[in-house]
């Protein structure tokens, strides 16, 4: 018996992408936990060390990555609550289509208004 | 004399089809393989499927039975979602760039669109599909309207394996009980006339059970019979933690 | 493959209690909680006064002088690490067909995520905001009064 | 060298539709069972069937199981054995009481009893007016009953061999009688030879719609059990009766059942005239459906047909309530939104007449026993469902009447082949068994001429709707049967492309093909031979019933090998009809 390879990539509608996108944003932040659990534990090595860590989340790069963590966890929390209102509100499934138009909406919204100042505090920099 | 004509005069065109073709006995891939067919706007996809296997490769292997939708013999993957091939029109497609037909994802492929059915079939199985009640009526036993429609969504189910072949979830490992096992727990569990709803709902307790779903909808989406899968499994979860229905 | 009798439905054993359902529970519970911490958390630390600027030592030692924020941030740790690992346990579910790399796998993480709500935890709260050997200007600006006195 | 496997049991069944498994739900717990059918349970035909299923419960107005009868035997046009048709009446309360039980979920009255609703024929009375007798689950009754009976299978672990193809049956001489040792079935999956032996064997394989182009039947109803059943030389009932369901999807021939005019529907020609009060003024589009179909056939003929061809007429449901429809008749509407892109809701739905029902079939008696000839029976062999002939539906079957038949005689036969298997000894395996099959296999695998099955199978479909529909004649009869000959010797030369073991569909399509041939072939022959106009059978060139010399079953048997000849191989003998209570009288409606 064989299992043959998948064809294409299955053509799911929204349902299926926004679980994607919560699954990589929740793995994502799930990642970044660790790192930032052990960064800030610096703290207890002495000022110096933590300062230095804290100095490259500062810097271009990673602050546009911050931008992306921001994004996701806006992301992964929104949907996180329409997950639960599918979950548990009976006109949930009926919604739900919408109710990750809105998520995105607000996600990407939120995301934006942050961007600017965000951005001009870590090129300055 | 009663030669019954189409609707009326309806144009046809030349349609494009690649269809994922396997056959272990000519070779241990898969491949694609294409065929132009004419078709009528009305026809459908399962009418362009018998018309290459009539008219062009006899080895084109598909099931198929009532042609309307109705047996759960023919789902596939049409342009990347799960259908019937009976119940999708050519028209409803874009008929100008190429459709694909291939099988249903996550079950054992057995010869070009068969696939192996079996673990479909075990999993529906586990869940006690049938309905448990001690008492012995002379007549039929009651149920008022009101409950009768508590689970009507759920028994249009055709065991057609168009929802849980569209689960990503049981894509993973194949082991997740699947939204067609769910769909037929929740005929019996919200069965007014059932006793068991109890043992069910600790079956759909397992781990392989609701809780692997992560609601991505592609079940609903692809049910042929319009049931509201996502839903039906909602409700289900909600009953285990309850404790009844 | 040959004959291919079914499998008549056999009565299934009862199971040991399972976790599932309280791990599930769990994501839902800890998900609307985590809405209020981690969003206050990024908009305070991210958002309000100098942003992302802000952040050094002296600022987190200034937050922590508070047991308000220590208990915020402690509550923020324990929920998100155990919702992200049981997240993660299931992304490893899913996607390992191998008993023993999934035991192997799961493990590890349990561990790691272990160590880790452990590690964060004692920081909070073992934490010295005035360590005496420091340069004063990296400390919060209480610490001069306190060394003072 | 194909191999081959060997099995025993008590009672074989084959066949999974619903006459099926409800004899295997009889023969389950009492006897060792095995059901074998060419498709997985649930995708049988019985899954189509709409409409609902008669019984004279009473529970939302007066009924009777008398009336019941009265009805059937006058639906059958007075050719229904009338045993048989008082058993199926009384039985049926029973039936749909133990459907119930089994869980089938039907729809209810406000006080929780199943509720019933009007079809075609069923009357009060004796003809008065019509009642509310059929018992239903919205419009997927046959899907309810389907599931149902496969769910009680699974709970009492019924033994199920699904895509085999049962394709020859073996006789065997015991005690100066032939009796069946075994079928041979043939499993898809690997291309495999099962000879499958038992003490009693019960055929449920369903119909054979698919000789017709138009036809509300399956693409799997090919008449594979009534074909082998022939084939042994065995005879075959009442062939000529075919029933032409009057609302087929124009073009399509997807059926929208008679509940659509049970729950009010109106059949209106080109010029929206409610043309049924024409032809049947008290009972109007709730007739039985050979006359419907007739008449729509004769609306068409005259031109008044609908539609740009003017070759259909239209079901009109646009004065239902929509929640009406949506409730009690959700999927046909969704057929018509979907296949003709039609809303019945405001548009009236184009139909015309689809191949329905086969009324004959494997001849029996009441215990489901199948005959050798007029009274004497085949020990051991059992048959029910659409492709046995108890003459319940005589020369026209009553809408609702079918999926009661398959419960009440498939429980039946469940019943008798239990009882025969507890006393009887499992008949010896004549050698070489796998024989029949393998040479039928390999003659279609090695044949290697230029003609396709799909071209054949299209040119009898094409003949049987010219010449053996609504209308017929001895010319158009003629033509069929030569058609058909014609078809037979080009049949020797056809190859298939698939010559692999597994999942060989291609191979089997042949293998069909010839029995489409073969019921073909009976079928135009007892047309012709049936020479008056009854039930479904209207023959142009005799328009009278005739009592006199007709009023008796048509008993087919094959003599020999065909030949070429028109209806060479074929005799025809008649049978007497049992009567009881209802003489015959003028079917008026
Ligand atoms: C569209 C439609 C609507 C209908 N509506 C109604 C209605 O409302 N009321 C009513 O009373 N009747 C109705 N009927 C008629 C009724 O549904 C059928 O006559 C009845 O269901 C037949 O049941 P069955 O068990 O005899 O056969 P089927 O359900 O057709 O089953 C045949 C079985 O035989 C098996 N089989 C066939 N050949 C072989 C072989 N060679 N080897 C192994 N297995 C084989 C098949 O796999 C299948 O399991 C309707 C019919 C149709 C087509
Ligand atoms: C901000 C508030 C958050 C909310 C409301 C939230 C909500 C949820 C919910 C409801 C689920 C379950 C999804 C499902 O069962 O289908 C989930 C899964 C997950 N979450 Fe969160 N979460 C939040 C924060 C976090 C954080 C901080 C992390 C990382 C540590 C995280 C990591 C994960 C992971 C890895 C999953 C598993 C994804 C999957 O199985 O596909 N989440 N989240
Ligand atoms: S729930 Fe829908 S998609 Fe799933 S098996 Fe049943 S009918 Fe098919
Ligand atoms: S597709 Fe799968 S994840 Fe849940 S909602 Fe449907 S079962
Ligand atoms: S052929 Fe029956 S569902 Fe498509």
């Amino acid at each position: 018996m064989s299992v043959v390879p998948a064809g294409t990539l299955y053509r799911g509608k929204v349902g299926m992408w926004s679980w994607v996108l919560h699954r990589i944003s929740g793995v994502a932040i799930f990642f970044f936990l660790l790192v930032h659990i052990l960064d800030t534990a610096l703290v207890r090595v002495s000022p110096e060390a933590y300062n230095v860590v804290i100095e490259s989340y500062k810097t271009p790069v990673i602050g546009l990555a911050e931008l992306g963590l921001v994004g996701a966890i806006l992301f992964h929390g929104l949907n996180g609550v329409r997950i639960i209102l599918v979950d548990f509100w009976s006109k949930g499934t009926k919604y739900q289509n919408i109710m990750f138009w809105i998520v995105l909406v607000l996600a990407v919204g939120i995301t934006a208004y942050f961007t600017p100042g965000h951005l001009e505090r870590v090129l300055e920099f | 004399m009663s030669d019954v004509k189409e609707i009326a005069e309806i144009p046809s065109f030349t349609v494009k089809l690649s269809i994922r073709r396997f056959d272990p006995e000519k070779s241990e891939e898969a491949s694609w393989q294409e065929y132009e067919v004419e078709m009528h706007a009305t026809d459908r996809v399962l009418d362009a499927l018998h018309k290459i296997k009539w008219e062009q490769d006899g080895s084109l292997t598909f099931r198929r039975s009532c042609a309307h939708g109705v047996c759960g013999s023919d789902a596939v993957r049409i342009n990347g979602r799960n259908r019937l091939a009976c119940k999708t029109l050519i028209k409803d497609l874009d008929i100008n760039s190429t459709i694909t037909v291939e099988p249903i994802k996550g079950l054992p492929v057995e010869k070009d669109l068969i696939v192996d059915m079996n673990p479909f079939y075990q999993a529906y199985k586990d869940i006690n599909p049938f309905l448990v009640a001690n008492d012995k009526p002379e007549k039929e036993r009651l149920q008022s309207p009101e409950d009768r429609a508590r689970y009507d969504d759920t028994t249009k189910c055709i065991l057609c394996a168009a929802c849980t072949t569209s689960c990503p979830v049981f894509w993973t490992d194949g082991q997740y009980f699947g939204p067609a096992a769910i769909v037929n727990a929740h005929r019996f569990i919200f069965d007014s006339r059932d006793e068991e709803a109890d043992v069910r709902l600790d079956i759909l307790n397992d781990k392989e059970g609701v809780w692997r779903c992560r609601t991505t909808f592609n079940c609903t989406e692809a049910c042929p019979r319009g049931i509201e899968v996502t839903k039906a499994i909602a409700e289900v979860k909600q009953a285990i933690l309850r404790g009844r229905p | 493959m040959s004959v291919q009798i079914e499998i008549p439905n056999s009565p299934r054993k009862q199971r040991v209690t399972n976790w599932e359902k309280y791990g599930w529970l769990y994501m839902r519970i800890s998900g609307p909680l985590l809405i209020v911490l981690i969003f206050t958390h990024v908009f305070v630390n991210l958002f309000t006064g100098e942003g992302i600027k802000q952040i050094d030592f002296a600022f987190v030692a200034g937050k922590w002088a508070d047991p308000f924020w220590q208990w915020w941030d402690v509550a923020m740790l324990w929920l998100a690490l155990i919702h992200g690992t049981l997240g993660m346990r299931t992304v490893i579910n899913d996607y390992t067909e191998k008993p023993k790399l999934r035991t192997a796998l799961v493990g590890t993480l349990w561990s790691v995520s272990g160590a880790l709500i452990l590690l964060g935890t004692l920081v909070v709260f073992t934490f010295d905001p005035c360590p005496p050997t420091s340069n004063p200007d990296l400390l919060p600006s209480f610490c001069e009064a306190i060394a003072s006195s | 060298m194909t191999k081959v496997h060997h099995h025993e049991f008590d009672v074989v069944i084959v066949g999974a539709g619903g006459a099926g498994m409800r004899a295997a739900i009889e023969a389950g717990p009492h006897a060792r069972t095995a059901v074998i059918t060419k498709l997985f349970p649930t995708r049988s035909h019985t899954g189509a069937a709409q409409g609902g299923m008669a019984a004279a419960l009473a529970n939302v107005e007066e009924d009777s199981w008398e009336w019941h009868t009265f009805d059937t035997v006058k639906g059958g046009d007075y050719l229904v054995d009338q045993d048989a048709a008082e058993i199926l009446a009384k039985e049926s309360v029973q039936a749909v009481i133990d459907l119930e039980n089994m869980g089938l979920p039907f729809n209810r009255t406000p006080d929780g009893k199943i509720d019933q609703r009007r079809f075609g024929g069923h009357t009060r009375d004796h003809g008065k007016a019509p009642v509310r007798r059929s018992c239903y689950a919205a419009d997927r009754t046959g899907h309810m009953i389907l599931q149902t009976l496969y769910q009680t299978c699974v709970k009492l672990g019924i033994e199920f061999f699904n895509e085999f193809y049962v394709l020859d049956m073996i006789m065997t001489e015991v005690d100066g009688q032939e009796v069946p040792a075994a079928v041979v079935a043939y499993d898809l999956a690997t291309g495999e030879i099962h000879i499958v032996r038992g003490k009693s064997i019960v055929y449920a394989t369903g119909g054979f719609g698919k000789i017709f182009k138009t036809t509300s039947n399956a693409h799997t109803l090919t008449g594979d059990g009534i074909g082998i059943i022939w084939r042994k030389g065995l005879p075959l009932e009442d062939m000529e009766f075919y029933q032409f369901h009057p609302t087929g999807l124009a073009g399509l021939g997807i059926l929208l059942s008679e509940a659509a005019r049970g729950e009010g529907g109106i059949l209106r020609n080109a010029s929206g005239e409610r043309f049924m009060e024409r032809y049947a003024p008290t009972i109007k589009d709730l007739a039985p459906r050979d006359m419907v179909a007739r008449a729509m056939a004769n609306e068409v003929r005259e031109g008044r047909g609908a539609g740009p061809n003017k070759d259909y007429v239209l079901l009109d449901l646009t004065h239902l309530e929509p929640a009406v429809i949506d409730a009690k008749l959700p999927d046909i509407t969704e057929f018509a939104r979907t296949y003709l892109g039609v809303e019945p809701y405001t548009e009236p739905v184009p139909v015309f007449p689809t191949a329905h029902y086969a009324m004959g079939g494997i001849p029996t008696n009441i215990k489901a026993e199948v005959l050798r000839d007029n009274d004497t029976v085949v020990p051991g062999l059992y048959a029910a469902g659409e492709c046995a002939c108890v003459s319940v539906h005589g020369a026209n079957r009553l809408g609702t009447n079918s999926l009661l038949d398959i419960n009440v005689f498939g429980k039946r036969a469940g019943m008798y082949a239990v009882e025969y298997a507890k006393t009887a000894k499992l008949p010896p395996l004549p050698d070489n068994a796998e024989a029949g099959v393998i040479a039928l296999l390999d003659k279609v695998r090695n044949s290697k001429g230029d003609e396709k099955v799909a071209v054949l199978r299209k040119e009898l479909q094409d003949t049987m709707d010219a010449n053996a529909q609504v209308y017929r004649t001895e010319e158009s009869l003629n033509e069929a049967l030569n058609k058909i000959s014609e078809l037979r010797a080009r049949y020797e030369k056809i190859s298939i492309q698939d010559h692999g073991q597994r999942f060989n569909t291609d191979l089997l399509e042949a293998v069909e093909l010839g029995f489409l041939l073969d019921l073909a072939e009976v079928l135009a022959y007892a047309s012709r031979e049936r020479r008056e106009s009854r039930g479904g059978h209207f023959r142009e060139d005799y328009l009278e019933r005739n009592d006199d010399k007709f009023m008796v079953h048509s008993m087919l048997y094959r003599e020999g090998e065909p030949t070429g000849e028109i209806g060479a191989g074929i005799r025809v003998d008649w049978k007497p009809v049992v009567i009881t209570n209802y003489q015959p009288m003028e079917r008026k409606y």
